[in-house]
């Protein structure tokens, strides 16, 4: 923004006819400059309101992971995952706090890792105030409850509690200093040095950072893990493990769509930026009204989409698969939602919801198991969203978000640097993820501390490691003699340890 | 609002011609309060543009709050169907609201019937419509199909929800929202320069546009479906088909308290707008009156309807208050920013009551609605557009609505029976389009038999036989193998 | 802060005599200065009134978490019980808080004990009051008397819930409000005229005024009725009576959370005030830490409750842990804009110490609270005043109650004792309020026989006894004629 600078010096001398120029001058400049102080500070209060309530919205989110993983699973492992998300965001909180923010953003520091920040200190700068590391912090749990969902229903409390402060505390902040911090090697915001091609990897709001990291990590958990007991009869053909709650399903997937829109719209961190052009009404928040529309309507066209196709190939109108159709578009569009147009979105959503089914086919023919299809939705959709933005960001977008004479995208005649540099994004996430929690997940393996007992996954975690089952839908007592016509209606949730039945399964498709 | 703008030519001639350079020293003293000029303009947007955005969002999450309540509100074996109603509605309404609702609702310059500009948001953002008004607008939009989607549950085809969802949220509810919102609608009353009657319709947040139009379609579709089977016994009397989780509707019912703050207050659609310049009170103060009458309103019409339930029925019945308190949300809606905090106080009572009538007359002529949606929306929001026209103050009206003074206020008020005349026009006008145009469309669904599911069906669930599966699976196909009927979860008693 | 004011005069005579229209370029100049200064005025109160709005929102979808909280840690039984009284503390709290609670809290001028202004929102907005403090102000109000719900969960009559509540909300919490965070409170840190002590109480969101308040009215509550039948079998051992879903505690925990950052960080009111002209550190940087002590206390309360159960019990035990995890928000509270990050970490390390301490001391004295509100919010709320008396920040103190300077603060910090010494009276006195209104009335109301209902309703549940069913009913009762034992809701094709 041009600022209303103004030096009583340079007044003095055009105030020259005055009887007490220099006193002018100075009143003058004064008024102007206590105005500039006060743009200041509505500059920053606006900001800081919009990225703090952006900040509690992204929270949101991992209420809506909680209950998305819940409905989910099956009953009998309830308390685990959701306690896992709650952990998730609790153990985030100090991690993020003492060193995951300082290695992600901590400047200035080099390209590969950041250095300073750590536990807050000198926060706030003039670079980061604490509604920054607030957001942040935010977005740091959301990868590791991605993965959570990969290793559900079968994974030892304590591998969960160390996979988790590993992702959250160490890799996850790595990549995003890679991608978003201003020091960052693949950075398009990189401030020093010569950009990645030019270019730098555009990766608005986390389709890769975010989504594809909390994936994979997630794929490889579950593949060193192998599937359930049961998923995969013996002749091979997968049957389905039905969570148990549609209704928590949608609830979590509306609530992480109301939360979106503090992811994406968000990733501004500011809002009140003039773009100077010659439309006054044109800035940054119709950049960020843009972010939300495209969110939208990408979200919205991979549920139609899945919808449609589901009712195609297996002939039911089914609401959960919706529910991970729309995720899937908004994991896929988090990437480029800034910087391309609303049409292009649509196109998004539409193949993300193929890319998910595609997986999907994929990961049964190769008798992958994936309790919430974490790793395909946002490891397969957030990869094909790095593509997409590569392919469709838009030149004005692009120069206005990041900064003129940028490549663009290649179907937009932007040329190829910014696909390449996606490209690279891509293969740097998976090898670097795959670096990391591979062995991690391997060496818990090898320890016995990654998998729960078969007696206990059969006789599900909540008894065996939570204390009890998640619902209790009658009384010991209540049983005792409610009047005949007050029988309860309503299901009778089962008994304390069913003995393994020698894991035969039924059909409940 | 006034502006700090500069013209360096009047300056100069101020400073006049015996000083040594009046010409620079007026230009430099321009230059700096234009730039102050540009920062205000550009502070504006932000600020306001981050107020609708977030209204926006609290409107969205209304989506959830009827998923919710509508899944509670429904027996477990129709749980996935309603749901999955909810959920497309915000989809689809997202495309089709892109491609061509917003700009028959709002696309100008139009006639006074149909908006015919912006379609697939062509040449937005402009000075008048920035991308944050289209999404406070489509969240709107998929309220109003949410609504109808309520009446028809528990037996409607899925196909035929995907045709009418489409058909209201595509043209019905945009056209009416074009007359009653859009500079150019007929009755609307920003259209200052041709105000009907010479006032307009005050429906400042929708009880009409959004709430009467949802609920008059969910009556159509209700009653050419005919009721549930089970609903009205052999000798007729009325049996409840009670909904299988009150915690469900509860959850559902705060959401959508908790998303009306968007929905009403949010319908201002900018916040920094004084009323008189440097004083405290200002659009700011109205956003907060909003609030607090939405607030008043919804708390007046559930402790009525606990009290009136409690004596009528003997019960105090949680998913009764709900209602009540989402009819008195519903009436003021039309009202909401232009009422003084006890009338809104007023309005939530008589909403109680006109829901409780509502509902008493449906068991009657054998009304069958799941989620009350027609006699809720419909007959709280016809109350709520009543109410306006009676107590809206002068003061309120002239300020929300401004650029065309002495305009014509409440009847209880002193103001007039043109408002009053002007709202009735409205119901009558809500009434009969949204029958033209819903009714038809659900008869002939019906004669193609596309409109309710078979008798075994609906006895079976919608779940089971069209969306692969029930809702809940509370315990393991393996324990079933045991064949020993287990009756409870018996937690190892704490030592 | 400064602002760019303008004296016409003044200017004149600077430019003097040789300028042709020295007054008239003085004025130019001046008007557009003091246009610039009015715009500056309608900005901060509109991004201000944003700010407190969306922060009312927050902490009224609190109710929302206290009333899912609620639902899942009581049986089945008794859901449709405990989530009605949460709806009314909503409903009736907001006509009460409106009549008269919000004149008892803030009504202005007045004496230090109660306000005697402002009944039913009289002569606001105010240069000092808007409708969105009210609404934020009643939005805390109504959290209160749902802490208290809690406690006395599962036993108590329907009516003794109406009176309690309608007490609760409409005076004891108000009178003590008024105490504390009213410029005219006796206790108030901001009576710069007559500061208690010479210091004022610090209880920035409420970990006093409202934990401690709720959590105190229901330990009376509680003591008063006495445990749930079955809490304590015939050797005096306790068993524990889980609550019916940990989804909804879940949910519930995580709402609270969202909301509790429109608790703490929104308690500031406003966002739009420098600390220092034109520097990027402001009021909005100490919202921004607000929020991030209030993150970290939370999750250290959460963590430790982790490991300290796990040791203690053997478990990894969700609803333990969320608990905690409301614990540490609840200490953090009084002290959250005036600590530094690492010291949230301790407060929330030792909250989640208190909770488990109050736990086993009520588990000891046969003290039944079904959902530990009293523990939690008294026990952790008392912490929370000592913590903020020994850790508050010498510089945040001044920032944030400002006009006084050389404020005593935190002893650890080297503030000396005399913050110390306010904040143990501020535990004593609410304890002794609380006692001396809430005991008495539970007293009366258990002498009449209106407190706790009958045994058989407790064994039957009050959904079925009081409310007019029970809360789930997950598969049809066309099933049941059948007369075969259903295992899942599986609806067999009944006739």
């Amino acid at each position: 923004m041009a600022t209303t600078t103004c030096s009583a010096a340079e007044l003095t001398p055009l105030l020259g006819f005055a009887a007490n120029a220099t006193a002018a001058a100075d009143y003058i400049c004064n008024r102007f400059t206590a105005a500039d102080d006060q743009f200041t500070n509505t500059t920053f209060a606006i900001n800081n309101t919009y990225l703090l309530f952006s900040a509690y919205l992204v929270f949101a989110m991992q209420l809506g992971f909680a209950m998305l993983c819940a409905g989910s699973v099956r009953a009998k492992n309830t308390m685990n995952i959701m306690l896992t998300n709650v952990l998730d965001a609790a153990a985030g909180g100090i991690s993020y706090y003492i060193f995951g923010f300082a290695f992600a953003f901590g400047g200035p520091s080099n390209g590969f890792i950041g250095k300073h920040n750590f536990g807050l200190k000198s926060i706030p700068s003039e670079v980061y105030d604490y509604s920054f590391f607030l957001y942040q912090w935010a977005f740091a749990i959301a990868a590791a409850g991605i993965t959570s969902g990969s290793i559900a229903e079968r994974t030892q409390f304590v591998a969960y509690l160390i996979y988790s402060s590993f992702l959250t505390g160490f890799v996850y902040p790595i990549v995003s200093h890679w991608v978003w911090s201003s020091d960052g090697w693949a950075s398009a915001s990189k401030t020093s040095g010569s950009l990645l091609f030019g270019s730098g990897a555009i990766d608005f709001a986390g389709s890769g950072v975010v989504h594809m990291v909390g994936g994979i990590a997630g794929l490889w958990g579950a593949l060193i893990e192998g599937p359930r007991l049961g998923r995969f009869d013996r002749s091979g053909r997968s049957v389905a493990l039905r969570g148990h709650s549609s209704s928590l399903v949608v609830l979590g997937t509306f609530l992480l769509w109301f939360g979106w829109y503090g992811f994406n719209p968000g990733s501004f961190i500011t809002i009140s930026k003039s773009y100077n052009t010659s439309d006054a009404f044109y800035g940054q928040w119709s950049a960020v009204g843009r972010t939300a529309v495209t969110t939208t309507l990408a979200g919205c066209t991979a549920g139609l989409t899945t919808l449609f196709s589901k009712r195609l190939l297996v002939g039911h109108w089914n609401v959960t698969d919706v529910c991970n159709g729309l995720l899937g578009g908004l994991a896929a569009i988090t990437s480029g939602c800034a910087v391309v147009e609303p049409w292009a979105a649509i196109v998004c959503g539409f193949v993300a919801a193929w890319v998910l089914i595609g997986f999907n086919k994929l990961a049964e023919k190769l008798k992958y198991d994936d309790p919430l299809e974490a790793a395909q939705l946002h490891g397969g959709c957030g990869a094909w969203g790095l593509l997409f933005t590569g392919l469709f960001a838009k030149k004005q977008y692009v120069h206005e978000v990041y900064a003129t004479g940028r490549p663009y995208g290649l179907l937009m005649g932007g040329g190829g640097k910014l696909f390449a540099a996606q490209i690279i994004q891509i293969l740097v996430i998976i090898g670097w993820v795959s670096a990391t929690m591979g062995p991690l997940f391997y060496v818990l393996k090898k320890l016995k501390l990654l998998r729960v007992s078969k007696e206990d996954e059969m006789a599900g975690m909540d008894m065996t490691r939570h204390g009890g089952f998640a619902y209790v839908y009658h009384d010991e007592d209540g049983s005792s003699h409610p009047p005949p016509g007050f029988m309860m209606r309503r299901i009778e949730p089962s008994a304390t340890s069913p003995t393994p039945n020698n894991g035969s399964t039924t059909n409940v498709v | 609002m006034a502006s700090p703008t500069c013209s360096a030519d009047t300056l100069a001639a101020m400073f006049g011609a015996n000083t040594t350079n009046a010409t620079g020293a007026a230009a430099f003293i321009c230059d700096q309060f234009n730039t102050v000029s540009t920062k205000f303009s550009d502070t504006t947007y932000a600020v306001d543009t981050t107020y609708l955005l977030f209204s926006a969002y609290l409107v969205f999450s209304m989506q959830l709050g009827f998923a919710m309540l509508c899944a509670g509100s429904v027996r477990a074996k129709n749980t996935m169907n309603i749901m999955l109603t909810n959920v497309l509605d915000a989809a689809a309404g997202g495309l089709f609201y892109y491609l061509f609702g917003f700009a028959f609702a709002f696309g100008t310059p139009s006639n006074g019937f149909i908006g015919k500009h912006n379609f697939a948001l062509k040449s937005i953002p402009s000075s008048v419509f920035d991308y944050s008004y289209f999404l406070y607008q489509w969240a709107f939009a998929i309220a109003a199909a949410g609504i109808t989607s309520g009446s028809i549950a528990e037996r409607t085809q899925f196909v035929a929800y995907l045709i009418y969802s489409a058909f209201l949220t595509g043209f019905v509810y945009p056209v009416v929202s074009h007359w009653f919102w859009s500079v150019d609608g007929w009755a609307s009353a920003t259209n200052l320069d041709n105000l009907f009657l010479g006032s307009g319709v005050i429906d400042f947040a929708g009880s009409g546009v959004v709430h009467m139009v949802g609920g008059i379609a969910g009556l159509y579709g209700a009653l050419i479906e005919g009721p549930r089977i089970g609903r009205f016994d052999h000798s007729g009397r009325a049996i409840a088909l009670r909904g299988h989780s009150a915690s469900l509707v509860v959850l559902g019912t705060f959401l959508l308290w908790f998303g009306w703050y968007g929905f009403n207050p949010g319908s201002f659609t900018k916040i920094l707008s004084p009323y008189e310049s440097g004083h405290y009170y200002g659009q700011w103060s109205a956003v907060g009156r909003t609030a607090v009458t939405t607030t008043l309103a919804g708390c007046t019409a559930a402790l009525t309807t606990l009290f009136g339930k409690r004596i009528l029925s003997g019960h105090w019945n949680v998913t009764d208050v709900c209602n009540g308190l989402l009819g008195g949300f519903a009436a003021i809606t039309a009202g909401c920013s232009v009422v003084d905090p006890w009338a809104a106080v007023i309005c939530g009572f008589v909403a109680a009551c006109v829901l409780t009538g509502c509902n008493k007359l449906a068991e009657k002529v054998k009304y069958d609605d799941p989620l009350e949606a027609a006699q809720l929306h419909g007959g709280c929001g016809a109350w709520g557009i009543i109410f306006t026209a009676l107590f809206a103050k002068e003061k309120y009206v002239n300020e929300v609505y401004p650029g065309k003074p002495g305009r014509p206020y409440g009847l209880f008020m002193g103001g007039g029976g043109k408002l009053l005349a002007a709202h009735v026009i409205q119901i009558l006008v809500i009434f009969g389009f949204v029958s033209a145009t819903m009714g038809p469309l659900f008869l002939i669904l019906n004669k193609l038999k596309l409109l309710r599911i078979s008798a075994e069906d609906e006895t079976a669930g919608m779940d089971m036989t069209r969306h692969g599966g029930f809702a809940y699976v509370y315990h393991d196909d393996d324990d079933q193998k045991l064949g020993i009927p287990m009756r409870k979860i018996e937690p190892s008693s704490s030592n």
